[in-house]
């Protein structure tokens, strides 16, 4: 099976995967009412039924799921054009296109090479030992072919740590989940306090990481969370006796 | 019949691998002119549908090879496949290998989109692609092997064809981009209303 | 020239041992007249003189070998220690090989950062290292052998280059085992998210 024939039940959508795809192409459904979450558990229960892992399949699947949660967080998020001028939009969907087609291609030319193998199907060549004759080295003939400083260049370049990579060109990990959850530990210690005061002046890359960090506030059992309505304000208020967050803040 | 064609037909029948016409030559210590001619006797000799043996130019030399016509009973006899068919993964890491070597295991990792480990160690332990060097971050590098040349039956890798070849027609480029573009305005027209 | 008769050629130039008229017959279906009538027609192409190969009988049935007139040139191509350039794999693992000797297989992947079974075992095969018992744990460990120290023009393992002389950070003082488990362990850390 491929990816494309994953049959989906979800609340917004119930067929196939690939017309699914084809919908938010063409906008007939909207990515935000999708669920990934529950793709992805139906394509988990799909591959768990099969007990195998087909890998061209999970890579295609992959791919898939990947573009379409770039898609939906960007849809999600608020946009901050003077703040990242290098996301244009469109571009994102270049890139995914230019690693699509280069996917493409190897796949293409690993047809061509499975074709040529099976091609090649009876030709075999001989794998036998050499007579016995053949197989004595008489070691007067060996002269030094080698030069002795090959083996201590080679061990002195295992003895080399690799240099650390430098991660000076990515814009991305300035904030930490752990820096943003200790931003609303904080604030929840002098009580009840909402999102957007949490990421107030916060640019994209912050009010997402908050949010990652607001979730795992709630799966510890730190906070609750109140939002009345979709895209409304989210309110976060202590779970516990205040003593309590202090102690697992500190 | 040439003393020479015998000698380079036995020295073929034992060798592991191809072996260059200079190779021959200087096993023989003939000059390579002699040893093309007596080739050329050799591949009269073993003429198409004349043998069970066929001549073979692959992996830079001559290497002598069964004919096809003898794979049924060879497999009876042998009791094991020719080599097993390639997996979709190992056939795809071995394509970017093969067109792009030497290349380290992360970036097959970045094409494929999925971890190659487990293809790559298989296509390794199948003599298709050896270690080459490390990357300057001390990643291993891959490159395809002569047994690859020889099991794909080329005679060097300039006999893969272009790699431009497996590139999608600007047609489906076109429809690719115009799908993806699309979810792109959408993108842009929704969030600029949030 | 019959079918059988190639296909009987072939299955002769792959097996490594003699094979009986029985086996034939089973490999290619055919009954064992039809095989020895194949077999004497096969006799007249391999005729003493015509080819560099010989149809023989021995024990245990039919083989193929090569005529005598090719042993010397034979012994040139393939009796000679084989000594293509090392490639880095090789050059590395027989590095550790030579320094830590003997090293478990395990060991050689730690300190290297990647599995060493094909770098090791075309050492082995070219006779450069050999199998020298197993460790507590059951791993075959490796020492280098005589013609390692010939063709590296070595009077004994006391000739090998002083290390340090090649070591970037000789001010640390740990044992050089350690520091190669040490750094192949990074590397193998680093490599994986690079």
């Amino acid at each position: 099976m491929t990816v494309a024939a994953l049959e989906l039940d979800l609340e917004v959508f119930s067929g196939p995967f690939d017309l699914l795809l084809t919908l938010v192409l063409r906008e007939e459904i909207d990515l935000l009412e999708v669920p990934l979450a529950e793709i992805v558990i139906s394509y988990l229960d799909h591959l768990e039924a099969r007990g195998e892992l087909d890998l061209e399949v999970a890579t295609e699947f992959l791919v898939l799921i990947a573009a379409l949660l770039e898609l939906k967080s960007r849809l999600m998020l608020p946009r901050a054009d003077e703040e990242l001028p290098d996301f244009e939009p469109g571009e994102a969907a270049e890139e995914l296109l230019a690693r699509m087609l280069e996917a493409q291609r190897y796949r293409r030319a690993a047809q061509h090479l499975a074709a040529r193998l099976a091609g090649e199907e009876g030709v075999r060549y001989r794998s036998a030992p050499l007579p016995p004759a053949l197989r004595r080295t008489n070691l007067a003939d060996a002269g030094a072919v080698y030069h002795p400083r090959r083996l201590g260049a080679a061990l002195g370049g295992l003895l080399r740590v690799p240099p650390q990579l430098s991660l000076g060109h990515l814009t991305i990990p300035r904030v930490t989940t752990a820096e943003r959850l200790t931003h609303l530990r904080a604030l929840l210690r002098r009580g009840a306090t909402t999102f957007d005061e949490a990421v107030r002046g916060a640019d994209r890359v912050t009010v997402a990481v908050t949010l990652f960090a607001l979730l795992e506030l709630y799966k510890q059992g730190e906070a609750t969370l109140t939002q009345d309505e979709p895209f409304g304000d989210i309110a976060i208020a202590p779970a516990t006796p205040r003593s309590f967050v202090q102690q697992v803040a500190s | 019949m040439s003393e020479l064609r015998r000698i380079v037909e036995a020295l073929l029948f034992l060798s592991p691998d191809a072996v260059s016409v200079a190779d021959l030559a200087e096993a023989t210590g003939c000059d390579t002119d002699e040893v093309a001619t007596a080739l050329a006797e050799l591949d009269r000799q073993y003429a198409p549908g004349e043998r069970g043996l066929q001549l073979k130019r692959v992996a830079g030399g001559i290497a002598l090879a069964t004919d096809p016509v003898a794979e049924e009973a060879a497999r009876r006899l042998l009791a094991k496949p020719r080599t097993p068919p390639l997996t979709p993964a190992q056939a795809e890491t071995l394509a970017i290998v093969a067109y792009l070597q030497p290349v380290s295991r992360p970036e097959i990792t970045r094409i494929r989109g999925v971890a190659a480990e487990s293809a790559s160690a298989t296509l390794e332990e199948r003599g298709f692609i050896e270690e080459a060097g490390r990357s300057q971050f001390g990643a291993v590098l891959y490159r395809t092997t002569d047994l690859f040349l020889r099991l794909f039956g080329l005679e060097s890798l300039k006999g893969l064809p272009e790699v431009a070849e497996w590139d999608p027609s600007p047609e489906e480029e076109a429809e690719l981009r115009d799908r993806l573009l699309r979810a792109g305005e959408q993108r842009a027209g929704d969030a600029a209303g949030v």
